[in-house]
Protein backbone atom coordinates (compact mmCIF):
# COMPACT_ATOMS: atom_id res chain seq x y z
CA UNK A 1 0.00 0.00 0.00
CA UNK A 2 2.61 2.49 1.14
CA UNK A 3 4.86 1.59 -1.77
CA UNK A 4 2.05 2.09 -4.23
CA UNK A 5 1.33 5.55 -2.82
CA UNK A 6 5.01 6.39 -3.25
CA UNK A 7 4.85 5.27 -6.86
CA UNK A 8 1.83 7.49 -7.50
CA UNK A 9 3.76 10.32 -5.86
CA UNK A 10 6.64 9.64 -8.25
CA UNK A 11 4.31 9.86 -11.24
CA UNK A 12 2.85 13.15 -9.98
CA UNK A 13 6.34 14.59 -9.51
CA UNK A 14 7.23 13.44 -13.01
CA UNK A 15 4.30 15.42 -14.40
CA UNK A 16 5.26 18.43 -12.30
CA UNK A 17 8.65 18.29 -14.00
CA UNK A 18 7.01 17.94 -17.41
CA UNK A 19 4.91 21.07 -16.76
CA UNK A 20 7.96 22.94 -15.55
CA UNK A 21 9.89 22.00 -18.68
CA UNK A 22 6.91 23.04 -20.81
CA UNK A 23 6.97 26.48 -19.20
CA UNK A 24 10.72 26.52 -19.78
CA UNK A 25 10.17 25.89 -23.49
CA UNK A 26 7.25 28.28 -23.95
CA UNK A 27 8.91 30.96 -21.92
CA UNK A 28 7.53 34.20 -23.35
CA UNK A 29 9.96 36.20 -21.21
CA UNK A 30 13.32 35.35 -19.72
CA UNK A 31 11.92 35.76 -16.20
CA UNK A 32 9.31 33.09 -16.93
CA UNK A 33 12.03 30.65 -17.80
CA UNK A 34 13.93 31.43 -14.63
CA UNK A 35 10.75 30.92 -12.62
CA UNK A 36 10.38 27.54 -14.25
CA UNK A 37 13.96 26.66 -13.36
CA UNK A 38 13.43 27.81 -9.79
CA UNK A 39 10.37 25.63 -9.44
CA UNK A 40 12.17 22.70 -11.06
CA UNK A 41 14.93 22.98 -8.48
CA UNK A 42 12.52 22.76 -5.59
CA UNK A 43 10.94 19.73 -7.21
CA UNK A 44 14.40 18.23 -7.68
CA UNK A 45 15.20 18.69 -4.00
CA UNK A 46 12.11 16.68 -3.14
CA UNK A 47 13.10 14.13 -5.77
CA UNK A 48 16.64 13.79 -4.42
CA UNK A 49 15.27 13.28 -0.92
CA UNK A 50 12.90 10.65 -2.30
CA UNK A 51 15.79 8.95 -4.06
CA UNK A 52 17.78 9.02 -0.84
CA UNK A 53 14.92 7.12 0.75
CA UNK A 54 14.60 4.62 -2.11
CA UNK A 55 18.32 3.85 -2.20
CA UNK A 56 18.63 4.11 1.57
CA UNK A 57 21.60 6.44 1.48
CA UNK A 58 21.69 9.19 4.06
CA UNK A 59 24.47 11.04 2.24
CA UNK A 60 22.17 12.16 -0.56
CA UNK A 61 20.41 14.56 1.81
CA UNK A 62 23.63 16.60 1.79
CA UNK A 63 23.41 16.64 -1.98
CA UNK A 64 19.90 18.08 -1.73
CA UNK A 65 21.17 20.79 0.58
CA UNK A 66 24.04 21.75 -1.71
CA UNK A 67 21.70 21.71 -4.68
CA UNK A 68 19.26 24.04 -2.96
CA UNK A 69 22.07 26.38 -2.06
CA UNK A 70 23.52 26.52 -5.57
CA UNK A 71 20.14 27.01 -7.24
CA UNK A 72 19.31 29.82 -4.85
CA UNK A 73 22.58 31.48 -5.83
CA UNK A 74 21.90 30.93 -9.52
CA UNK A 75 18.44 32.50 -9.36
CA UNK A 76 19.77 35.49 -7.43
CA UNK A 77 22.55 35.93 -9.96
CA UNK A 78 20.21 35.73 -12.94
CA UNK A 79 17.75 38.12 -11.31
CA UNK A 80 20.56 40.57 -10.67
CA UNK A 81 21.79 40.21 -14.24
CA UNK A 82 18.35 40.74 -15.77
CA UNK A 83 17.69 43.67 -13.48
CA UNK A 84 20.63 45.56 -14.87
CA UNK A 85 19.02 45.30 -18.28
CA UNK A 86 20.66 45.01 -21.66
CA UNK B 1 3.90 4.87 10.41
CA UNK B 2 4.93 4.06 6.88
CA UNK B 3 1.41 4.69 5.67
CA UNK B 4 1.34 8.15 7.28
CA UNK B 5 4.69 8.91 5.67
CA UNK B 6 3.60 7.79 2.24
CA UNK B 7 0.34 9.74 2.45
CA UNK B 8 2.32 12.87 3.35
CA UNK B 9 4.68 12.26 0.44
CA UNK B 10 1.74 11.78 -1.88
CA UNK B 11 0.11 15.02 -0.71
CA UNK B 12 3.40 16.82 -1.21
CA UNK B 13 3.74 15.37 -4.69
CA UNK B 14 0.23 16.55 -5.43
CA UNK B 15 1.16 20.09 -4.41
CA UNK B 16 4.30 19.92 -6.56
CA UNK B 17 2.10 18.80 -9.44
CA UNK B 18 -0.22 21.76 -8.84
CA UNK B 19 2.80 24.06 -8.78
CA UNK B 20 3.71 22.82 -12.24
CA UNK B 21 0.16 23.21 -13.48
CA UNK B 22 -0.09 26.69 -11.99
CA UNK B 23 3.17 27.63 -13.67
CA UNK B 24 1.64 26.57 -16.95
CA UNK B 25 -1.84 28.05 -16.56
CA UNK B 26 -1.41 31.39 -14.80
CA UNK B 27 -1.81 34.47 -17.01
CA UNK B 28 1.30 36.55 -16.32
CA UNK B 29 4.80 36.34 -14.88
CA UNK B 30 3.96 37.57 -11.41
CA UNK B 31 1.06 35.22 -10.88
CA UNK B 32 3.25 32.38 -12.16
CA UNK B 33 5.90 33.27 -9.62
CA UNK B 34 3.23 33.13 -6.91
CA UNK B 35 1.86 29.78 -8.00
CA UNK B 36 5.32 28.28 -8.41
CA UNK B 37 6.65 29.50 -5.08
CA UNK B 38 3.81 28.71 -2.73
CA UNK B 39 2.74 25.31 -3.95
CA UNK B 40 6.27 24.02 -4.51
CA UNK B 41 7.42 25.14 -1.06
CA UNK B 42 4.57 23.40 0.72
CA UNK B 43 4.91 20.34 -1.51
CA UNK B 44 8.61 20.10 -0.79
CA UNK B 45 8.08 20.42 2.96
CA UNK B 46 5.39 17.75 2.91
CA UNK B 47 7.60 15.33 0.97
CA UNK B 48 10.46 15.89 3.40
CA UNK B 49 8.12 15.46 6.37
CA UNK B 50 6.79 12.23 4.92
CA UNK B 51 10.32 10.90 4.52
CA UNK B 52 10.92 11.90 8.12
CA UNK B 53 8.21 9.43 9.08
CA UNK B 54 10.01 6.70 7.18
CA UNK B 55 13.39 7.44 8.75
CA UNK B 56 13.01 9.05 12.18
CA UNK B 57 16.81 9.19 12.46
CA UNK B 58 16.99 11.46 9.39
CA UNK B 59 14.34 13.79 10.75
CA UNK B 60 16.59 16.55 12.04
CA UNK B 61 18.58 16.82 8.85
CA UNK B 62 15.42 16.81 6.76
CA UNK B 63 14.22 19.61 9.01
CA UNK B 64 17.34 21.58 8.13
CA UNK B 65 16.69 21.08 4.43
CA UNK B 66 13.04 22.10 4.86
CA UNK B 67 14.04 25.20 6.80
CA UNK B 68 16.57 26.08 4.15
CA UNK B 69 13.96 25.81 1.40
CA UNK B 70 11.50 27.78 3.50
CA UNK B 71 14.01 30.59 3.80
CA UNK B 72 15.54 30.72 0.33
CA UNK B 73 12.55 30.03 -1.89
CA UNK B 74 10.51 33.14 -1.02
CA UNK B 75 13.70 35.19 -1.22
CA UNK B 76 14.54 34.06 -4.71
CA UNK B 77 10.97 34.61 -5.84
CA UNK B 78 11.13 38.11 -4.35
CA UNK B 79 14.36 38.83 -6.22
CA UNK B 80 12.82 37.50 -9.43
CA UNK B 81 9.62 39.50 -9.18
CA UNK B 82 11.59 42.61 -8.33
CA UNK B 83 13.73 42.11 -11.42
CA UNK B 84 10.64 41.38 -13.52
CA UNK B 85 9.05 44.61 -12.39
CA UNK B 86 12.21 46.59 -12.96
CA UNK B 87 12.44 45.53 -16.61
CA UNK B 88 8.73 46.20 -17.08
CA UNK B 89 7.54 42.69 -17.75
CA UNK B 90 3.96 43.01 -19.02
CA UNK B 91 1.25 42.22 -16.50
CA UNK B 92 -2.01 40.42 -17.15
CA UNK B 93 -4.77 42.52 -18.71
CA UNK B 94 -6.99 41.94 -15.71
CA UNK B 95 -4.47 43.75 -13.48
CA UNK B 96 -6.26 46.39 -11.43
CA UNK B 97 -3.63 48.59 -9.85
CA UNK B 98 0.15 49.00 -9.80
CA UNK B 99 1.14 51.16 -6.87
CA UNK B 100 4.82 50.40 -7.33
CA UNK B 101 4.88 51.77 -10.86
CA UNK B 102 3.15 54.97 -9.74
CA UNK B 103 5.61 55.33 -6.93
CA UNK B 104 8.59 54.59 -9.16
CA UNK B 105 7.47 57.12 -11.76
CA UNK B 106 7.00 59.75 -9.12
CA UNK B 107 10.54 59.19 -7.90
CA UNK B 108 11.85 59.64 -11.42
CA UNK B 109 12.51 55.91 -11.62
CA UNK B 110 16.11 56.52 -10.59
CA UNK B 111 15.78 54.34 -7.56
CA UNK B 112 19.25 55.11 -6.31
CA UNK B 113 19.99 54.91 -2.65
CA UNK C 1 10.61 29.36 -34.63
CA UNK C 2 12.30 30.27 -31.39
CA UNK C 3 9.93 28.06 -29.45
CA UNK C 4 10.55 25.21 -31.87
CA UNK C 5 14.31 25.47 -31.50
CA UNK C 6 14.12 25.65 -27.73
CA UNK C 7 11.80 22.65 -27.74
CA UNK C 8 14.36 20.83 -29.88
CA UNK C 9 17.14 21.75 -27.47
CA UNK C 10 15.13 20.55 -24.49
CA UNK C 11 14.21 17.31 -26.25
CA UNK C 12 17.82 16.60 -27.19
CA UNK C 13 18.94 17.32 -23.67
CA UNK C 14 16.17 15.13 -22.35
CA UNK C 15 17.21 12.29 -24.65
CA UNK C 16 20.82 12.51 -23.46
CA UNK C 17 19.70 12.67 -19.85
CA UNK C 18 17.27 9.79 -20.27
CA UNK C 19 20.10 7.74 -21.74
CA UNK C 20 22.25 8.44 -18.73
CA UNK C 21 19.52 7.76 -16.18
CA UNK C 22 18.17 4.74 -18.02
CA UNK C 23 21.57 3.14 -18.25
CA UNK C 24 22.37 3.84 -14.65
CA UNK C 25 22.38 1.08 -12.14
CA UNK C 26 24.30 0.61 -8.97
CA UNK C 27 27.34 -1.41 -9.92
CA UNK C 28 27.06 -4.94 -8.62
CA UNK C 29 30.66 -6.02 -9.01
CA UNK C 30 33.89 -4.07 -9.02
CA UNK C 31 36.99 -4.63 -11.08
CA UNK C 32 40.06 -6.28 -9.65
CA UNK C 33 41.95 -3.01 -9.28
CA UNK C 34 39.02 -1.34 -7.51
CA UNK C 35 38.73 -4.37 -5.27
CA UNK C 36 42.34 -4.01 -4.27
CA UNK C 37 41.94 -0.31 -3.54
CA UNK C 38 38.75 -0.94 -1.59
CA UNK C 39 40.54 -3.42 0.61
CA UNK C 40 43.81 -1.53 0.85
CA UNK C 41 42.69 2.02 1.62
CA UNK C 42 40.72 1.32 4.80
CA UNK C 43 43.44 -1.04 6.02
CA UNK C 44 46.52 1.04 5.25
CA UNK C 45 45.19 4.56 5.49
CA UNK C 46 42.23 4.13 7.85
CA UNK C 47 39.92 6.25 5.70
CA UNK C 48 36.36 5.06 4.96
CA UNK C 49 36.19 7.39 1.97
CA UNK C 50 38.38 5.54 -0.50
CA UNK C 51 38.39 8.30 -3.10
CA UNK C 52 39.73 10.95 -0.76
CA UNK C 53 42.24 8.48 0.61
CA UNK C 54 43.59 7.80 -2.87
CA UNK C 55 43.54 11.46 -3.89
CA UNK C 56 45.42 12.67 -0.88
CA UNK C 57 47.99 9.93 -0.40
CA UNK C 58 48.66 7.66 -3.38
CA UNK C 59 47.87 10.49 -5.76
CA UNK C 60 49.01 13.24 -3.40
CA UNK C 61 51.49 14.58 -5.88
CA UNK C 62 48.78 15.03 -8.52
CA UNK C 63 46.59 16.84 -6.00
CA UNK C 64 49.46 19.17 -5.26
CA UNK C 65 49.68 19.82 -8.99
CA UNK C 66 45.96 20.57 -9.20
CA UNK C 67 46.23 23.05 -6.36
CA UNK C 68 49.17 24.64 -8.11
CA UNK C 69 47.12 24.98 -11.31
CA UNK C 70 44.33 26.66 -9.33
CA UNK C 71 46.87 28.97 -7.76
CA UNK C 72 48.19 29.92 -11.17
CA UNK C 73 44.65 30.60 -12.38
CA UNK C 74 44.06 32.89 -9.41
CA UNK C 75 47.33 34.66 -10.06
CA UNK C 76 46.59 34.96 -13.78
CA UNK C 77 43.13 36.39 -13.19
CA UNK C 78 44.67 38.81 -10.75
CA UNK C 79 47.24 39.96 -13.29
CA UNK C 80 44.70 40.28 -16.12
CA UNK C 81 41.87 41.95 -14.20
CA UNK C 82 43.61 43.45 -11.23
CA UNK C 83 44.65 46.82 -12.56
CA UNK C 84 41.23 47.95 -13.75
CA UNK C 85 39.78 48.99 -10.41
CA UNK C 86 40.17 52.71 -10.95
CA UNK C 87 38.77 52.89 -14.48
CA UNK C 88 35.56 50.93 -13.99
CA UNK C 89 34.78 52.32 -10.57
CA UNK C 90 31.92 54.57 -11.65
CA UNK C 91 30.47 54.77 -15.09
CA UNK C 92 28.82 58.12 -15.61
CA UNK C 93 25.91 56.75 -17.65
CA UNK C 94 23.44 54.80 -15.59
CA UNK C 95 23.65 54.14 -11.93
CA UNK C 96 23.22 50.48 -11.03
CA UNK C 97 19.97 49.65 -9.28
CA UNK C 98 20.10 49.41 -5.55
CA UNK C 99 20.15 45.77 -4.48
CA UNK C 100 17.11 44.58 -2.60
CA UNK C 101 17.18 45.17 1.13
CA UNK C 102 15.44 41.88 1.80
CA UNK C 103 17.91 39.89 -0.25
CA UNK C 104 20.71 41.57 1.67
CA UNK C 105 19.15 40.62 4.99
CA UNK C 106 18.56 37.11 3.76
CA UNK C 107 22.18 36.83 2.73
CA UNK C 108 23.32 38.00 6.16
CA UNK C 109 21.30 35.19 7.69
CA UNK C 110 22.16 32.46 5.19
CA UNK C 111 25.89 33.19 4.94
CA UNK C 112 26.93 31.81 8.34
CA UNK C 113 24.94 28.66 7.58
CA UNK C 114 26.63 28.29 4.20
CA UNK C 115 30.10 28.69 5.65
CA UNK C 116 29.26 26.24 8.40
CA UNK C 117 28.10 23.77 5.80
CA UNK C 118 31.30 24.33 3.84
CA UNK C 119 33.28 23.51 6.97
CA UNK C 120 31.18 20.39 7.42
CA UNK C 121 31.86 19.22 3.87
CA UNK C 122 35.60 19.87 4.29
CA UNK C 123 35.65 18.03 7.61
CA UNK C 124 33.88 15.07 6.04
CA UNK C 125 36.74 14.52 3.59
CA UNK C 126 37.99 11.19 4.86
CA UNK C 127 34.70 9.89 6.27
CA UNK C 128 31.96 10.16 3.66
CA UNK C 129 31.07 12.36 0.71
CA UNK C 130 33.05 15.56 0.83
CA UNK C 131 36.59 16.80 0.89
CA UNK C 132 38.74 19.82 0.48
CA UNK C 133 37.88 20.74 -3.08
CA UNK C 134 34.12 20.34 -2.66
CA UNK C 135 34.03 22.19 0.65
CA UNK C 136 36.19 24.93 -0.79
CA UNK C 137 33.70 25.30 -3.62
CA UNK C 138 30.82 25.61 -1.13
CA UNK C 139 32.73 28.30 0.75
CA UNK C 140 33.42 30.12 -2.51
CA UNK C 141 29.72 30.00 -3.42
CA UNK C 142 29.09 31.67 -0.08
CA UNK C 143 31.48 34.41 -1.18
CA UNK C 144 29.54 34.67 -4.41
CA UNK C 145 26.31 35.18 -2.47
CA UNK C 146 28.09 37.94 -0.55
CA UNK C 147 29.05 39.64 -3.82
CA UNK C 148 25.55 39.30 -5.27
CA UNK C 149 23.44 40.35 -2.33
CA UNK C 150 25.71 42.83 -0.61
CA UNK C 151 27.76 44.48 -3.34
CA UNK C 152 29.09 47.09 -0.94
CA UNK C 153 31.23 44.48 0.80
CA UNK C 154 34.95 44.67 0.25
CA UNK C 155 36.95 41.49 0.46
CA UNK C 156 40.24 41.68 2.27
CA UNK C 157 42.55 40.37 -0.43
CA UNK C 158 45.63 40.64 1.75
CA UNK C 159 44.13 38.41 4.41
CA UNK C 160 42.86 35.87 1.88
CA UNK C 161 46.23 35.83 0.12
CA UNK C 162 48.09 35.22 3.36
CA UNK C 163 45.65 32.47 4.41
CA UNK C 164 45.96 30.76 1.09
CA UNK C 165 49.77 30.95 0.98
CA UNK C 166 49.99 29.74 4.55
CA UNK C 167 47.76 26.76 3.78
CA UNK C 168 49.90 25.98 0.75
CA UNK C 169 53.14 26.20 2.72
CA UNK C 170 51.82 23.97 5.49
CA UNK C 171 50.58 21.50 2.87
CA UNK C 172 54.05 21.19 1.36
CA UNK C 173 55.51 21.16 4.84
CA UNK C 174 53.38 18.13 5.73
CA UNK C 175 54.58 16.52 2.53
CA UNK C 176 58.19 17.02 3.58
CA UNK C 177 57.44 15.74 7.07
CA UNK C 178 56.16 12.61 5.39
CA UNK C 179 59.47 12.35 3.54
CA UNK C 180 61.37 12.59 6.83
CA UNK C 181 59.23 10.58 9.23
CA UNK C 182 57.35 8.16 6.98
CA UNK C 183 57.73 6.39 3.69
CA UNK C 184 57.74 9.35 1.30
CA UNK C 185 56.49 12.71 0.19
CA UNK C 186 52.91 13.35 1.40
CA UNK C 187 52.73 10.03 3.23
CA UNK C 188 49.87 10.32 5.70
CA UNK C 189 51.40 8.06 8.34
CA UNK C 190 53.14 10.87 10.19
CA UNK C 191 50.12 10.92 12.50
CA UNK C 192 48.64 7.80 14.11
CA UNK C 193 45.80 6.11 12.27
CA UNK C 194 43.41 6.36 15.18
CA UNK C 195 40.05 4.68 15.43
CA UNK C 196 38.47 3.84 12.10
CA UNK C 197 35.58 6.08 11.12
CA UNK C 198 36.01 8.87 13.67
CA UNK C 199 36.93 12.45 12.95
CA UNK C 200 40.50 12.18 14.24
CA UNK C 201 41.72 9.21 12.28
CA UNK C 202 43.39 8.24 9.02
CA UNK C 203 46.68 9.91 9.88
CA UNK C 204 47.29 13.26 8.21
CA UNK C 205 44.44 12.93 5.71
CA UNK C 206 41.96 15.19 7.59
CA UNK C 207 44.65 17.82 8.11
CA UNK C 208 45.60 17.84 4.44
CA UNK C 209 41.95 17.88 3.46
CA UNK C 210 41.22 20.86 5.70
CA UNK C 211 44.24 22.72 4.32
CA UNK C 212 43.06 22.00 0.78
CA UNK C 213 39.60 23.29 1.67
CA UNK C 214 40.94 26.54 3.09
CA UNK C 215 43.24 27.02 0.14
CA UNK C 216 40.65 26.27 -2.52
CA UNK C 217 38.01 28.41 -0.78
CA UNK C 218 40.33 31.40 -0.50
CA UNK C 219 41.57 31.08 -4.08
CA UNK C 220 38.12 30.74 -5.62
CA UNK C 221 36.86 33.66 -3.52
CA UNK C 222 39.65 35.85 -4.85
CA UNK C 223 38.92 34.77 -8.43
CA UNK C 224 35.18 35.52 -8.05
CA UNK C 225 35.93 38.88 -6.50
CA UNK C 226 38.30 39.77 -9.33
CA UNK C 227 35.55 39.10 -11.87
CA UNK C 228 33.09 41.34 -10.06
CA UNK C 229 33.93 44.55 -11.87
CA UNK D 1 20.88 47.88 5.73
CA UNK D 2 23.89 49.95 6.62
CA UNK D 3 22.20 53.29 6.58
CA UNK D 4 19.70 52.25 9.20
CA UNK D 5 22.12 50.38 11.39
CA UNK D 6 22.15 51.67 14.94
CA UNK D 7 25.35 53.09 16.34
CA UNK D 8 26.34 49.80 17.93
CA UNK D 9 26.21 47.97 14.64
CA UNK D 10 29.78 46.80 15.11
CA UNK D 11 29.10 45.22 18.48
CA UNK D 12 29.09 41.53 19.19
CA UNK D 13 25.73 41.43 20.94
CA UNK D 14 24.46 38.88 18.50
CA UNK D 15 27.36 36.52 19.11
CA UNK D 16 25.82 34.14 21.69
CA UNK D 17 22.63 33.61 19.69
CA UNK D 18 24.48 32.98 16.47
CA UNK D 19 27.07 30.76 18.11
CA UNK D 20 24.41 28.60 19.72
CA UNK D 21 22.44 28.40 16.49
CA UNK D 22 25.45 27.38 14.42
CA UNK D 23 26.59 24.88 17.03
CA UNK D 24 23.19 23.18 17.08
CA UNK D 25 23.18 23.16 13.30
CA UNK D 26 26.64 21.59 13.29
CA UNK D 27 25.47 18.81 15.57
CA UNK D 28 22.43 18.21 13.36
CA UNK D 29 24.31 17.97 10.09
CA UNK D 30 26.96 15.76 11.65
CA UNK D 31 24.37 13.59 13.37
CA UNK D 32 26.90 12.66 16.02
CA UNK D 33 27.88 13.61 19.54
CA UNK D 34 31.48 12.33 19.57
CA UNK D 35 33.96 14.49 21.46
CA UNK D 36 36.13 15.56 18.48
CA UNK D 37 33.03 16.68 16.63
CA UNK D 38 31.81 18.67 19.63
CA UNK D 39 35.17 20.41 19.97
CA UNK D 40 35.70 21.21 16.28
CA UNK D 41 32.07 22.32 16.05
CA UNK D 42 32.44 24.71 18.98
CA UNK D 43 35.62 26.21 17.49
CA UNK D 44 34.35 26.51 13.92
CA UNK D 45 30.95 27.89 14.87
CA UNK D 46 32.59 30.38 17.22
CA UNK D 47 34.90 31.61 14.45
CA UNK D 48 32.05 32.00 11.95
CA UNK D 49 29.80 33.59 14.57
CA UNK D 50 32.52 36.08 15.50
CA UNK D 51 32.96 37.15 11.89
CA UNK D 52 29.28 37.52 11.10
CA UNK D 53 28.07 38.95 14.41
CA UNK D 54 30.53 41.82 13.91
CA UNK D 55 29.54 42.34 10.29
CA UNK D 56 25.94 43.24 10.81
CA UNK D 57 23.24 43.82 13.38
CA UNK D 58 21.00 41.11 11.97
CA UNK D 59 21.61 38.83 14.90
CA UNK D 60 20.73 41.23 17.68
CA UNK D 61 17.94 39.12 19.09
CA UNK D 62 16.93 39.08 22.71
CA UNK D 63 15.58 35.71 23.71
CA UNK D 64 13.03 35.91 26.49
CA UNK D 65 10.17 33.57 27.44
CA UNK D 66 7.72 36.08 26.01
CA UNK D 67 9.45 36.27 22.64
CA UNK D 68 9.75 32.49 22.53
CA UNK D 69 6.01 32.18 23.13
CA UNK D 70 5.25 34.70 20.41
CA UNK D 71 7.59 32.86 18.08
CA UNK D 72 5.63 29.67 18.63
CA UNK D 73 2.34 31.42 17.94
CA UNK D 74 3.87 33.01 14.87
CA UNK D 75 4.95 29.59 13.62
CA UNK D 76 1.48 28.12 14.05
CA UNK D 77 -0.15 31.12 12.38
CA UNK D 78 2.37 30.82 9.59
CA UNK D 79 1.70 27.17 8.89
CA UNK D 80 -2.06 27.54 8.92
CA UNK D 81 -1.75 30.46 6.53
CA UNK D 82 0.63 28.45 4.35
CA UNK D 83 -1.84 25.61 4.03
CA UNK D 84 -4.72 28.04 3.47
CA UNK D 85 -2.70 29.82 0.79
CA UNK D 86 -2.12 26.58 -1.01
CA UNK D 87 -5.71 25.46 -0.91
CA UNK D 88 -6.60 28.89 -2.25
CA UNK D 89 -4.01 28.46 -4.99
CA UNK D 90 -5.41 25.04 -5.86
CA UNK D 91 -8.82 26.62 -6.33
CA UNK D 92 -7.39 29.04 -8.87
CA UNK D 93 -5.22 26.47 -10.61
CA UNK D 94 -7.91 23.85 -11.07
CA UNK D 95 -10.76 26.20 -11.93
CA UNK D 96 -11.67 25.90 -15.61
CA UNK D 97 -11.29 29.63 -16.16
CA UNK D 98 -8.81 31.57 -14.08
CA UNK D 99 -10.73 34.62 -12.89
CA UNK D 100 -8.38 36.81 -10.93
CA UNK D 101 -7.65 40.51 -10.66
CA UNK D 102 -4.02 40.86 -9.66
CA UNK D 103 -2.42 44.12 -8.74
CA UNK D 104 0.32 45.72 -6.70
CA UNK D 105 -0.82 47.47 -3.55
CA UNK D 106 0.96 49.41 -0.89
CA UNK D 107 1.05 48.36 2.76
CA UNK D 108 2.72 49.87 5.81
CA UNK D 109 5.06 47.97 8.08
CA UNK D 110 6.13 48.94 11.54
CA UNK D 111 8.98 46.45 11.99
CA UNK D 112 12.44 47.93 12.25
CA UNK D 113 14.86 45.06 12.70
CA UNK D 114 16.29 43.47 9.53
CA UNK D 115 15.50 39.92 10.54
CA UNK D 116 11.93 40.85 11.44
CA UNK D 117 11.40 42.48 8.07
CA UNK D 118 12.84 39.45 6.34
CA UNK D 119 10.62 37.07 8.28
CA UNK D 120 7.60 39.23 7.52
CA UNK D 121 8.30 39.34 3.80
CA UNK D 122 8.93 35.60 3.66
CA UNK D 123 5.66 34.99 5.47
CA UNK D 124 3.82 37.28 3.08
CA UNK D 125 5.39 35.54 0.11
CA UNK D 126 4.08 32.20 1.33
CA UNK D 127 0.59 33.21 2.38
CA UNK D 128 -2.65 33.64 0.43
CA UNK D 129 -2.08 35.29 -2.89
CA UNK D 130 0.56 37.82 -1.96
CA UNK D 131 4.19 38.41 -2.87
CA UNK D 132 6.52 41.19 -1.78
CA UNK D 133 7.79 43.23 -4.70
CA UNK D 134 9.85 45.89 -2.97
CA UNK D 135 10.46 47.55 0.35
CA UNK D 136 11.14 51.24 0.66
CA UNK D 137 11.48 52.45 4.20
CA UNK D 138 8.16 51.86 5.89
CA UNK D 139 6.25 51.05 2.74
CA UNK D 140 6.06 47.58 1.31
CA UNK D 141 4.75 46.90 -2.16
CA UNK D 142 2.85 43.66 -2.35
CA UNK D 143 1.67 41.86 -5.44
CA UNK D 144 -1.80 40.61 -4.65
CA UNK D 145 -3.34 37.81 -6.66
CA UNK D 146 -6.88 39.03 -6.12
CA UNK D 147 -7.03 42.67 -5.14
CA UNK D 148 -9.79 43.29 -2.66
CA UNK D 149 -8.93 46.83 -1.68
CA UNK D 150 -6.44 49.46 -2.83
CA UNK D 151 -6.53 51.40 0.41
CA UNK D 152 -3.15 51.00 2.19
CA UNK D 153 -4.68 50.78 5.66
CA UNK D 154 -7.17 48.09 4.80
CA UNK D 155 -4.57 46.17 2.81
CA UNK D 156 -2.20 46.34 5.78
CA UNK D 157 -4.94 45.01 7.99
CA UNK D 158 -5.59 42.11 5.64
CA UNK D 159 -2.07 41.11 4.62
CA UNK D 160 0.39 42.18 7.28
CA UNK D 161 -1.46 42.32 10.58
CA UNK D 162 -1.68 38.58 11.41
CA UNK D 163 2.11 38.22 11.43
CA UNK D 164 3.26 41.64 12.50
CA UNK D 165 1.77 41.38 15.97
CA UNK D 166 3.88 38.36 16.84
CA UNK D 167 6.97 39.28 14.89
CA UNK D 168 7.10 42.64 16.60
CA UNK D 169 7.19 40.91 19.96
CA UNK D 170 9.93 38.53 18.80
CA UNK D 171 12.29 40.69 16.79
CA UNK D 172 11.16 44.29 17.31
Amino acid sequence: MADMLLQIAGVLIFFAIVFGVARLVIGRTAIDRVVAIDMLTVVSIALIALYAHLSGRFVYIDVALVYGLLSFLAVLAIARFLEKGP
Amino acid sequence: MELTGSILVLTGAFFLFSAGLGLLRMPDTFTRIQAGTKASTLGNILVLAGLGFYHPDWALKLLVVAYFVLMTNPLSSHALSRAAHAIRTPMAPSTMVDALREEGDRQGNGDVS
Amino acid sequence: MKAASSLLAVLLFGAVFAGIVGGYGERESVSALAEQYLAMVPRELGAPNVVTGILITYRGFDTLGEVAVLFMVAAGVGVLLGGKDTTTASEPGREPRRPSELVGNGAEITLPLIFLFGAYVIKNGHLSAGGGFQGGAVVASGTMLLMLALPATKLNHGFLGVTESLAGVVYVGIGILGLVFAAGFLDSHILPLGEFGTLISAGAIPVISALLGVKVGAELSVIIDRFRN
Amino acid sequence: MNEQAPTDGKGIRGLPVLWLLLFILWLIVNASLATPILITGAVISFAIALIFARRSNVWHIAVTPRSAWHFLTYTSVFFTELVKANLNMLRYVYSPRIDIHPGIVRVRIRLKSPIGRLALSNSIALTPGSLVMDVRGETMFVHWLDVKTTDPDQATEMIVAPFEKHLEAVFG
